[in-house]
């Protein structure tokens, strides 16, 4: 694969470098030379992050939709093998390092205002710069090997910033919790990767899934057993990372970091790594694979959509919103959508992101209002929300303009990527039998239950009254929202969540940038692909209006909020529990035996042994003592007894032996001489 | 004239003196001084016949050793002289009778 | 027996010179203190109070000999003048100028060594013959402290007698200048032998040297007494160490000592690292600077405001530093200034057998 | 009779004269201090017999180093010395108890000169034939280093590890913990 | 170690350059300027700080509380002063005139001469009260404040201008007037016993 690459394309590759390596230097300054709690440290992550933006704008402007750059060098070598290590910038490559630096930017701006205060400011934004850097290495390198790396420093970032506030027991239990679960998704894709390298002989990925590559010919054409099993651990990895079913319990329990975080990483950028990783590999990917990645993808979305229903805790919420639509994309990478797929990747992350610094912001205002006034109340509770639109109108229009997006209402980016990702996926199911039409149905189904759920909140959140007693908000005389750093990258981000960004024409998605930039994996279709978004997007307001009646005007009682459908959704379908007490006490039980086992069956026998050797030394001590003994008490006996005879001859004045020796010495010499 | 002669009676008076000191003296220290002063004579021997011995130089050489023993002899014996005399409180190696405590 | 003449002149004249540099010496170190303190020192004797020590020692001269009673006379009387023969004798070897040596010795700086530290005896007596505890603590202290280092300044001396193989202080002066015919290296690479001047002095020759020189300089404060190193006297602990019981001429020959000490370790740090009478001027292309300014009167000049600049030093030092704690002093000495000497002594081997 | 044999004999004087007062002073550290004086003198015939840097050494070991420190144990240890120094008795250098010590050591002496006498160093043969050979010089002192490092490196080595227990030896004896004798 | 040696070599050389930084500022001598002026104190960061004191002086506010001056024209001897002292300096003996002596400047009619008016400095400790109590601020404080003197005698400042025999003279005067008083009264009494 070595292209000859011209001087502009070098300091393209060099420019996409020095964009994924600022914030590993903000990291590094921050951790060792910036103090505590300094200023400088949201300033400087900020910066570099910024310099990042302004490099993959750059960088993604002289990529996107030309041929792709790949830069290699010898990394090290193992026998005749050679590990090859360099950077392959092709669209996807470019569209993710542009977007992880475009959503983080704002997400340090906010940072920095949302932070403040704070007792580890500076190990809190040397901790993002990491993720950062991680994160953009993650979707250059073209090395398998590197890859998973970065994949593994992605996730230990992430374990970071959940536990940021390591002081805080449920903190804790998060991150080790996201720690354990990615673990499992970890350890299948390194199984994927050995897979892949026993297979190909190779890890880079452009020989592995480029063009005209290894992967793309095997898998239509010698689909082996192998490559499936690899194809499926890839799968699970992405599952693991992108919190599918059944590994998706850590994502809302990962909540517990710092909101800024769960926007960051949480919804827009980490979770995405997933679906990421299906794009890089996705040719290895043969069609019983895709099927189940289209199925889990759709499991997964319509189980998160129906347990963030019921819920009450506002980030939860958008947390479980966060793993339905990573199911939608998921199922569209299943469904060979693979543009849209990546289309509502980039538009989500906007509008979740925003959706979470609102989030952020009104649990702020919850925590204010809660000091204020003295309450033991959650902050987080929807239920304690109410009739905020009126204080924080900023938030409010915002976080209106990130739910439409969800919901997929015309004139927005979410309209755009979620319709065709329906269109493609009723294109998908068509003439294959009714079986398959279950996917795109229920892609539907989880489409409207958004609209539920998200109008729930919103109408929970800013209508109405506030759920706490004798304090109505619109009381308040002070001024909200008075930092402008954490309202104005909202604002920002709302502009992103509209259509101008990612096409000019509002109601046709393959219009789309993003969709040209990519050889789609189905065909077009034309067959009711416009009736279809119309339709939803009719539904949908139905919906909304539904949960208005619901929530705001207090109709319509006869809906139950008891019985097993609720109880099913509000404990998230017992998954967690499940794992508890099944999974967990499996494990207990199993340890409780080996330890059984340890204490009476290795110990004893060590016992029995040791009894057997404190036998022995008695006897021998025995014989030490009395026979041993006597024989050396015999012999001191004699030597004591002839010593203190010859003591007599000894006083120990040295100036005694001296004057004798100098007397002999004279009468030597006198009977020598005179004799 | 050779002084080889005289300086072997000078160092002959020396270590004399040096007998004298270490049987008469009832003093730890002045004892050692007495051996430094035989030793000293002896080494003003070694000195004396080194000087017609130009090749090797093994008089000086030697005298240099031996004035490097010495000086470690009598860092040791000091050491030892202040630990009996922590022990006894005196240093009369005469009244250092008593073996153990 | 003309040149025993010539040997009583040298002496006398090296005498004076103890005595006009102490003279001059005292006055400056008021002078010095006094400015660093913001004060004006003695302006009354004199222009400038220039005069003021010769009235101190008129004063002196003229003061009764006081001897405690329960003194042991003999000593106590001795004691100041081994005090200052020790330092005085080791100016002997000492030399001024190309060719201009008092005694011509093979092991001259050997010698010195040796000679200076009979000052030790000398204070040991002083503080035994005074009967006073403070005296006799000062002794102590004072003779703890020059045995202690003696070492770190051995220690340097070696590691420039390994790098000028000489212990005759006339040639390690030779070989740092013009005059020594050899090539001599600035910092073992560039050859300055015949440019001379202050690249080839012996604390450029090798660069471990300069840390040497440090060391040396250290050692060399202790050994004279001079604060911080100046326990021995600390006047808040022990009024003035060995010398609180002398008067008149005594104390006065203590005062000279000490002044003479603080020259001769100046002139000998002089003379093993910061090239002796050589001129720091070199010989840069057609002007031949260093070979103008050698020469016997250029020798003296040198070699005496070198030696006066360190004392200049010595003093400035005095009037800065706090004085050491007693285990901070012996600190430093062994666990610092030992092993780093030693460092040096195993570099300048190493620098001897490669790079020279 | 020229100046240099004046000195040697006015040093040989000195140094048993100050020996003898050494022996016979009742004050120990005057006769410390007399010790001083005799190792000078010494010192002075090692430079009579060319050996200048042993008569340098012999200053910087025993004036420096060993008197020093004999003074400095002295004056932590002797108390009863210090009080009789301040009630001296007479100066009894023949006292009956030390006729005995005396006598063996004048009869020895009278051995030792008689054996000089006899051997009449002087005529031993190397000597004269050194002497006509190769007159002794003075500058030997680069020679006394090569020798050190060649002929003499296995004693030198090893004097200086002996130089070193007894270094650590006197550290470890002279220590202020407390240890069963 | 390492660190600890690096903040010592700094410490050090910190040291010896401030003190160079003096020893080289030593050609600025202090400007002998009055407490008042506005860069007093500044004044002595600068240079030198000696004052060589009998050619130079440092200017003294005219209100000084150093020296008592006492103005005799105006004093009346009434001895509040003396009692007042806390240590007990001044040392007054009055003599009664025989009628009245004088005026001061504000108009106090005098009546008694002041035979002694000593004042110790040597044990007076500049409280000024006796400033206060006086009734016709005759005794005041003077900006004199260099009394160096030979003998401890001379530390004792005597104001009162009478000699003793002119002080003898008006005692016999005085007593004599009495003794004629007494007299009188006697002669009176002895006329009224007769003249009952």
């Amino acid at each position: 694969m070595e292209t000859v690459l011209t001087h502009s394309d070098i300091s393209v590759i060099q420019l996409a470098v020095t964009a994924v390596v600022l914030p590993f230097v903000a990291f590094l300054l921050n951790l060792f030379i910036v103090p505590r709690q300094s200023k400088l440290s949201g300033v400087l992550s900020g910066l570099a992050i910024g310099a990042s933006l302004a490099l993959s704008v750059f960088v993604f402007f002289e990529v996107w939709n030309q041929p792709a750059l790949h830069v290699q060098q010898i990394w090290f070598t193992v026998g005749s093998t050679q590990i090859r290590l360099g950077i392959w910038l092709n669209n996807l490559s470019v569209l993710m390092l542009l977007l992880v630096s475009a959503i983080a930017l704002p997400v340090h701006v906010y940072s920095i205002a949302y932070m403040k205060g704070d007792n580890h400011y500076t190990r809190y934004f040397a901790y993002l710069s990491l993720f950062c850097f991680a994160m953009l290495a993650l979707v250059v390198v073209d090395n398998l090997l590197l890859l998973y790396a970065f994949w593994e420093m992605v996730g230990f970032a992430s374990y970071l910033l959940i536990g940021f506030w390591f002081t805080r027991e449920k903190a804790i239990q998060a991150n080790k919790k996201a720690f354990l679960m990615n673990r499992i998704g970890d350890v299948a894709l390194l199984t994927g990767i050995m897979l892949v390298y026993t297979h190909y002989d190779t890890f880079d990925i452009v020989t592995l899934f480029g063009d005209h590559s290894l992967a793309t010919a095997a898998a239509t054409a010698t689909a082996t057993k192998s490559v499936t099993i690899a194809g499926l651990c890839f799968l699970a990895g992405a599952v693991a990372k992108s919190a599918q079913f059944p590994l998706h319990t850590w994502l809302p329990d990962a909540m517990e970091g710092p909101t800024s975080v769960s926007a960051l990483i949480h919804a827009a950028t980490m979770v995405a790594a997933g679906i990421f990783l299906l794009g890089r590999v996705y040719p290895l990917f043969n069609t019983e694979v895709l099927t189940v990645i289209a199925i889990v993808g759709c499991f997964t979305a319509f189980m998160a959509a129906t347990i963030a229903l019921t819920q009450t805790d506002l980030k939860r919420i958008l947390a479980y919103s966060t793993i339905s639509q990573l199911g939608y994309m998921m199922m569209a990478m299943g469904i060979g959508a693979y543009s849209s797929a990546l289309f509502h990747l980039a538009t989500h992350a906007f509008f979740k992101c925003l959706l979470f610094l609102a989030a952020g912001v009104i649990i702020h205002e919850m925590q204010h209002l809660k000091r204020k006034h003295r309450l033991h109340i959650d902050a987080q509770n929807i239920n304690n929300m109410g009739g905020l639109r009126k204080i924080m109108p900023v938030t409010f229009i915002t976080c209106c303009v990130a739910a439409l997006a969800l919901i997929g209402f015309p004139l927005t980016a979410g309209c755009l990527s979620k319709d065709g990702i329906l269109i493609q996926g009723f294109a998908w199911a068509e003439g294959k039998g009714w079986a398959y039409s279950i996917i795109p149905i229920g892609a539907v189904l989880t489409s409207l239950l958004t609209a539920f759920y998200i109008g729930r909140l919103m109408f929970k959140v800013f209508f109405g009254e506030s759920g706490l007693e004798g304090i109505s908000a619109d009381s308040e005389p002070e001024a909200h929202e008075e930092n402008p750093l954490l309202y104005l990258p909202m604002i920002l981000l709302a502009l992103g969540s509209l259509f101008p960004l990612f096409s000019l024409n509002p109601l046709k998605f393959e219009s789309a940038w993003i969709v040209k930039g990519f050889a789609d994996m189905v065909n077009k279709t034309e067959s009711s692909g416009e009736l279809v978004p119309f339709l939803i997007s009719a539904l949908s307001v139905c919906v909304v209006l539904i949960a208005y009646g619901v929530y705001v005007r207090q109709k319509l009682q006869w809906l139950k909020f008891k019985g097993v459908l609720f109880n099913m959704s509000y404990n998230q379908w017992y998954i967690d529990t499940f794992y508890n007490g099944i999974i967990v006490r499996a494990v207990v039980g199993l340890s409780r035996a080996a330890s059984w086992f340890d204490t009476y069956v290795i110990d004893g026998i060590v016992k029995l042994i040791a009894g057997t050797g404190l036998v022995l030394s008695r006897i021998s001590a025995w014989i030490d003592r009395y026979i041993i003994d006597g024989i050396i008490h015999s012999i001191t006996y004699f030597v004591k007894q002839a010593g203190n005879f010859i003591r007599g001859f000894q006083t120990g004045r040295v100036q005694g032996y001296l004057f004798t020796m100098l007397i002999i010495v004279l009468a030597l010499y006198i009977l020598k001489t005179f004799i | 004239m050779s002084m080889l002669s005289d300086f072997m009676f000078i160092s002959a008076g020396l270590f004399c003196i040096g007998i004298y000191i270490v049987l008469s003296k009832r003093n730890a220290i002045q004892i050692l001084i007495g051996i430094e002063l035989m030793i000293n004579a002896a080494i003003l021997n070694l000195v004396a016949f080194g000087k017609y011995d130009d090749l090797a130089n093994s008089g000086q050489v030697f005298a240099l050793f031996a004035i490097v023993l010495a000086a470690a002899a009598v860092a040791v014996a000091l050491a030892i002289i202040l630990n009996v005399y922590r022990q006894y409180k005196t240093i009369d190696p005469a009244k250092v009778e008593r073996l153990k405590d | 027996m003309n040149f025993y003449f010539t040997y009583i002149l040298v002496a006398l004249g090296l005498f004076g010179f103890a005595a006009v540099f102490a003279l001059f010496g005292i006055y400056a170190e008021r002078k010095v203190s006094a400015f660093i303190q913001d004060r004006l020192g003695p302006t009354e004797t004199g222009k400038y109070g220039s005069l003021q020590t010769i009235a101190d020692i008129i004063k002196l001269i003229q003061k009764e000999l006081i001897v405690p009673s329960a003194a042991d006379k003999i000593l106590f009387v001795l004691a100041p003048f081994i005090i200052f023969v020790s330092v005085y004798m080791g100016f002997a070897a000492l030399p001024w100028a190309p060719g201009l040596v008092p005694a011509k010795l093979n092991i001259g700086l050997f010698y010195i060594f040796a000679i200076v530290s009979v000052e030790a005896l000398g204070i040991l007596m002083a503080g035994w013959g005074s009967n006073n505890k403070y005296s006799l603590l000062g002794a102590m202290r004072s003779v703890a402290q020059i045995i202690s280092y003696e070492i770190p300044a051995g220690f340097a001396i070696i590691s420039v007698v390994m790098i000028t193989q000489t212990l005759n202080l006339q040639d390690i002066a030779t070989q740092q200048g013009v005059l020594s015919g050899e090539s001599s290296r600035f910092l073992g690479f560039i050859d300055v032998g015949q440019a001379g001047g202050i690249l080839a002095w012996n604390i450029f020759r090798a660069p471990h040297l300069i840390v040497a020189f440090a060391i040396y300089f250290i050692a060399s404060l202790a050994e004279s007494n001079r604060a911080p190193f100046d326990i021995p006297e600390a006047e808040s602990e022990l009024v003035s160490g060995f010398h609180t019981e002398y008067t008149g001429l005594g104390f006065a020959f203590v005062f000279l000592a000490e002044y003479s000490m603080m020259f001769l370790v100046s002139m000998l740090g002089v003379i093993l690292f910061l090239g002796a009478w050589n001129t720091p001027l070199p010989n840069i292309g057609p002007a031949h600077l260093a070979d103008y300014t050698t020469g016997t009167v250029w020798g003296i000049i040198w070699i005496v405001l070198k030696s006066l600049l360190l004392v200049g030093v010595q003093m400035w030092i005095r009037w800065t530093l706090p004085r050491f704690r007693v285990d901070q002093l012996m600190n430093l000495c062994w666990k610092v200034l030992t092993p780093l000497a030693l460092l040096c002594m195993l570099i300048s081997g190493v620098w001897r057998l490669w790079l020279m | 009779m020229n100046i240099n044999q004046v000195l040697f004999y006015v040093m040989g004087f000195t140094a048993l004269a100050s020996a003898l007062i050494v022996a016979a002073s009742k004050n120990l550290v005057r006769s410390v201090f007399m010790f001083f004086v005799t190792l000078f003198a010494l010192a002075g015939l090692y430079v009579f017999a060319l050996a200048d840097f042993v008569a340098v050494t012999q200053i910087v070991i025993y004036v420096g180093g060993v008197l020093v420190l004999m003074l400095f144990a002295f004056m932590l240890s002797n108390k009863e010395t210090l009080n009789s120094l301040q009630n001296k008795t007479g100066n009894k250098f023949i006292a009956i108890n030390n006729m005995a010590a005396l006598l063996a050591a004048g009869l020895f002496l009278v051995i030792l000169v008689n054996a000089i006498i006899k051997a009449r160093p002087d005529g031993i043969v190397w000597i004269q034939h050194a002497q006509r050979v190769n007159p002794p010089r003075t500058d030997n002192l680069g020679n006394i280093g090569v020798n050190l490092m060649t002929n003499y490196l296995l004693p030198f080595e090893v004097i200086s590890i002996i130089l070193m227990m007894a270094l650590i030896g006197a550290v470890h004896l002279s220590r202020k913990e407390e240890h069963k004798l | 170690m390492a660190k600890s040696g690096a903040i010592g070599l700094k410490t050090v050389f910190g040291g010896l350059f401030l003190t160079l930084k003096h020893l080289f500022a030593s050609k600025k001598r202090r400007v002998m300027d009055s407490v008042k002026s506005d860069n007093y104190f500044t004044e002595q960061n600068r240079g030198t700080n000696t004052i060589q004191y009998p050619s130079q002086q440092l200017p003294v506010p005219e209100v000084g509380r150093y020296q008592l001056f006492v103005e005799m024209d105006d004093c009346i001897v009434c001895d509040l002063c003396a009692k007042i002292c806390p240590v007990d300096c001044i040392d007054i003996e009055a003599i009664k005139a025989t009628e009245a002596i004088g005026q001061t400047s504000d108009g106090t009619t005098k009546r008694l001469y002041a035979a002694k008016f000593d004042i110790d400095m040597a044990k007076c400790m500049y409280c000024g009260l006796c400033t206060v109590v006086c009734p016709t601020e005759c005794i005041t404080m003077t900006n004199q404040y260099d009394k160096s003197v030979q003998e401890l005698d001379l530390l004792t400042y005597k104001f009162s201008e009478m000699d003793p025999a002119l002080a003898e003279e008006k005692r016999r005067l005085f007593d004599e007037q009495q003794a004629e008083k007494q007299a009188a009264k006697l002669a009176a009494m002895k006329k009224k016993e007769n003249g009952e």
